[in-house]
């Protein structure tokens, strides 16, 4: 099939994937936690975002592809595209964590408080509700195929959810309480704005190697199984 | 003319195979009995000509529509009785065939379905819920409700589980007569003897690979896996 | 036209076991009214307060009684096999789903409408003139709720621990219409003219469209394959 | 297998010089001495030193903004001549960067600093990076043992037919 065919050869550059994403994170570390200069109004502080924005960025993405897997795997139902799907929730519900403690520790020293029922927050709270969601589903259905398609299908329909969620949350925050915390509008210098480009594009690729990795050990973990089961086609490896 | 046809059907649940490339035919107003150890992939195959399971590999025509193309024309011309009765516990056995059935887009008169609970042998059971109805009675009523769909290819899984005696041969009868009327029929049973009456070819399903078999051999064989 | 009788079909089987068992609607409306008693108990509501959190306490109320019927609405599907035969039976699946979230907006919609007398009664609150206002946010909002009920109550009901799943996957995305629908009950309550909260019950009302929409489509893929 | 080790022995590696340098850092931005100290040891070099600004101390001159900056027990004289800060406030926790100057009794300072509040960014790296390492750790390990597991799996054939189990029908 050919999304396992095409799985197959990206997994041949994945090492490639590897070395340019530490590499990247440790060039952007070093800028970001050397270099750069720290913010006028925050401080020190300010260099949480460096691990704090791109791990948001990543767990956003990695919903992305969860959402594009599992529609392609409804149409094509191919089971290495099943795995993706839930090597990328398994990772995105890593970076939705990541993204929410290194907030929560960033907001302590800021606004004084650990938590804001800030809309992105919350939704960000809510994605992390949704994949564990996905994952607890996957672990409760026996029938690995229905397993499949259904969490595919509250992939698609958590996605199509989301922007609604923010965007009621939103306006249910701005109808209570004007927001007194922005949390945009930070103008960013460019001796900052290099390091979280820098750790953005390591942590993407970074992502995209962990796909890769979890991909596989999914992969192996059914085949392992089905070995262990009855198997009757040869086994190509 | 080909009723049913299976064209190399691979079945693998993820990267479990359980059918590979299993290929047959059969004929219009054919019985085909279809034997096998446990879990041999019988229910799986019987299943994918239902239309509950996407074969992984192959393809399969019923009454020359696409399985998978046309799955709702092949699904219009094939009945299933399987192990669930298809049954609510709240409905009446009335109110449960008109339901089932007209879901399938028929109507049946109330004389008609009566009819057919008579012929099964439940006539006066027809007001009694379902939730007290005995294993073999259900199956009596999946009967009925095949008599009155009347259907091009008829699929029996397990065809005389839990029936008693009278019901074995009241669905031989049943499968005699519908057979000679050019209907299609495809069972998978145990009780060799018993199909061997009304079979008109068979098949043994091993490991994954289907074997064809003379019907004589059903009562003559010392093993057939 | 036969889609049509698919969702009548559905909804009359649904409307008929409940009739006679009355399973699901006493026990939505018991776990709602000890909901709104507990309620009362651990707040000691002065009429300002109530005013304040009666929006609240009735959603909470609603969205409990929602996840108490709706989680169990295919229960009695899988009890013989009846998914299956949803499967095999040659009827459109978006109509099937149509004809349970029939049944199931008609049910929470009873539960509700029983039940909001009894509110006003308990808190005291004077809404005569405000009934139909509240009656269309009851509809706009249990719309959107069964609409996604009825989905990951089909998805859920096949596995093991379906009674905490259902809430677990359901409640996280319902979050809109409890938002919009506590929003604008509170509008209504504090006497706000209608454009201040009309916003809500807009939300509301694309909430229901896009999510009938979407679970219309992907309804196919959890009966068929 | 072996592979696997060497690949993660070289990021052990990198992540202990990171931490070193992270230390080293750490040790240069924060070491800080409060007035007291400079008081008593009158170094002669530039220092940072760590202490409040005394409220209503503050004196605007000419290119220069006057303070008082006081310690546990004793308060310095400084002198800042660097550009405006809004750091610069009564009450506030500031490091001033600068040298003593013992003839006129007060620190010239051309840099001041917020106390760098470290705490928080080491505890937000730490929390997501060494999770995230054992994430990856645990996830190449599992496949490198899969890939063993399964090439050792013999591939189990039920019902196999043997002269007995024939017989035995």
């Amino acid at each position: 099939m050919v999304a396992s065919r095409l799985i197959a050869k990206l997994q041949r550059y994945e090492g490639w994937f590897g070395i340019a994403a530490g590499l990247l994170i440790m060039v952007g570390l070093y800028m970001g936690l050397v270099t750069s200069s720290p913010d006028y109004y925050q401080g020190e502080v300010v260099r949480i975002m460096y691990i704090h924005v791109p791990a948001a960025q990543s767990a956003m993405f990695a919903y992305t592809v969860l959402f594009g897997g599992s529609l392609w795997y409804l149409w094509k139902r191919d089971p290495v595209v099943d795995n993706m799907c839930h090597a990328a929730a398994g990772i995105g519900i890593f970076f939705t964590a990541i993204a929410l403690v290194t907030g929560s520790i960033w907001a302590k020293p800021t606004w004084n408080t650990w938590w804001t029922w800030d809309p992105r927050l919350i939704s960000f709270a809510i994605m992390l509700l949704i994949l564990v969601g996905y994952l607890m589903l996957r672990t409760f259905l026996e029938d690995k195929e229905k397993e499949a398609t259904y969490a595919a299908i509250l992939a698609i329909v958590g996605f199509i959810d989301l922007p609604i969620i923010h965007f009621s949350v939103e306006w249910w925050r701005t109808l209570h309480q004007p927001l007194s915390i922005s949390t945009r509008g930070v103008s960013i210098a460019r001796d900052m704005l290099i390091p979280l480009l820098l750790m953005s594009i390591g942590f993407y690729l970074l992502f995209a190697y962990m796909l890769m990795v979890r991909t596989q050990m999914l992969y192996l973990q059914h085949l392992l199984e089905a070995k262990r089961g009855r198997m009757l086609s040869k086994v190509h490896l | 003319m080909a009723a049913i046809q299976g064209i190399e059907l691979s079945k693998s649940f993820q990267h479990f195979q359980v059918l590979n490339r299993v290929s047959f035919e059969v004929k219009e107003g054919e019985c085909y009995a279809l034997f096998g150890p446990n879990g041999a992939g019988k229910t799986t195959l019987l299943r994918i000509l239902a239309t509950l399971h996407r074969p992984t590999g192959g393809r399969f025509e019923i009454g020359g529509y696409d399985g998978l193309r046309e799955r709702m024309k092949v699904r219009e011309s094939l009945f299933l009785i399987s192990h669930g009765s298809y049954l609510y516990d709240d409905l009446s056995v009335l109110e449960n065939i008109r339901f089932a059935i007209g879901l399938r887009g028929g109507n049946p008169t109330d004389p008609q379905i009566k009819r057919a609970l008579d012929r099964v042998g439940i006539g006066a059971f027809a007001a009694l819920k379902s939730r007290h109805l005995s294993a073999g009675m259900k199956k009596r009523l999946s009967i009925a409700k095949a008599m009155l769909v009347r259907p091009k290819v008829l699929l029996l899984d397990e065809a005389y589980a839990s029936l008693d005696e009278r019901g074995v041969d009241m669905m031989n009868a049943y499968i005699r007569e519908v057979t000679q009327e050019g209907m299609t029929v495809f069972i998978t049973a145990h009780d060799r003897a018993k199909t061997a009456e009304v079979a008109h070819r068979a098949g043994v399903l091993n490991r994954g690979e289907l074997r064809e078999l003379a019907v004589s051999e059903l009562l003559t064989a010392h093993a057939l896996f | 036209m036969h889609f049509f009788n698919v969702i009548r079909w559905i909804a009359w089987k649904d409307l008929l076991s409940e009739l006679r068992n009355r399973e699901n609607i006493s026990s939505m409306f018991f776990f709602a009214l000890i909901v709104i008693l507990i309620f009362s108990f651990s707040f000691s509501l002065d009429p300002k307060t109530s005013q304040e959190l009666m929006p609240g306490i009735i959603w909470i109320a609603f969205g409990f009684t929602g996840i108490i019927g709706l989680g169990k609405s295919f229960l009695a599907e899988v009890h013989n096999d009846c998914m299956e035969y949803f499967q095999i039976v040659p009827a459109p699946k978006g109509a099937i789903y149509l004809g349970k979230f029939a049944g199931n907006a008609l049910f929470m919609l009873i539960v509700e409408v029983i039940l909001f007398p009894l509110f006003i009664l308990f808190f005291n609150l004077d809404v005569l003139e405000k009934i139909p206002m509240i009656l269309l946010i009851f509809v706009a909002a249990t719309i959107g709720l069964s609409a996604l009920g009825t989905l990951f109550s089909a998805l859920t009901v096949q596995i093991r621990a379906r009674e905490v799943m259902f809430p677990i996957l359901l409640l996280p995305l319902a979050v809109p219409i409890f938002i919009g629908a506590v929003e604008a009950t509170r509008g209504v309550f504090s006497g706000d003219p209608l454009p201040l909260y009309s916003d809500w019950i807009k939300l509301l009302v694309v909430f229901d469209l896009i999510f009938m929409v979407v679970s219309f489509w992907v309804f196919e893929f959890i009966l068929d394959y | 297998m072996k592979w696997f080790y060497i690949r993660w022995g070289g990021v052990l590696i990198i992540a202990a010089i990171i931490g070193v340098l992270g230390i080293q850092r750490y040790n240069r931005d924060v070491t800080a001495i409060s007035p007291d100290r400079l008081l008593r040891d009158q170094p002669a070099q530039t220092v940072r030193v760590i202490g409040m600004v005394e409220a209503g101390s503050i004196l605007k001159e000419e290119g220069a903004v006057l303070f008082q900056l006081s310690g546990e027990g004793a308060k310095i004289p400084v002198r800042y001549g660097g550009e405006e800060s809004e750091n610069l406030r009564d009450l506030k926790t500031v490091v001033v960067v600068g040298m003593w100057n013992p003839t006129t009794k007060t620190f010239d300072s051309g840099k001041i600093a917020l106390v760098p509040n470290y705490g928080f960014v080491t505890a937000a790296y730490l929390i997501s990076l060494l999770p995230m390492g054992f994430f990856l750790f645990n996830m190449e390990r599992k496949v490198a043992m899969l890939y063993i597991l399964i090439k050792e799996e013999k591939v189990y054939q039920p019902e196999q037919l043997t002269e007995e189990s024939l017989e035995s029908r």
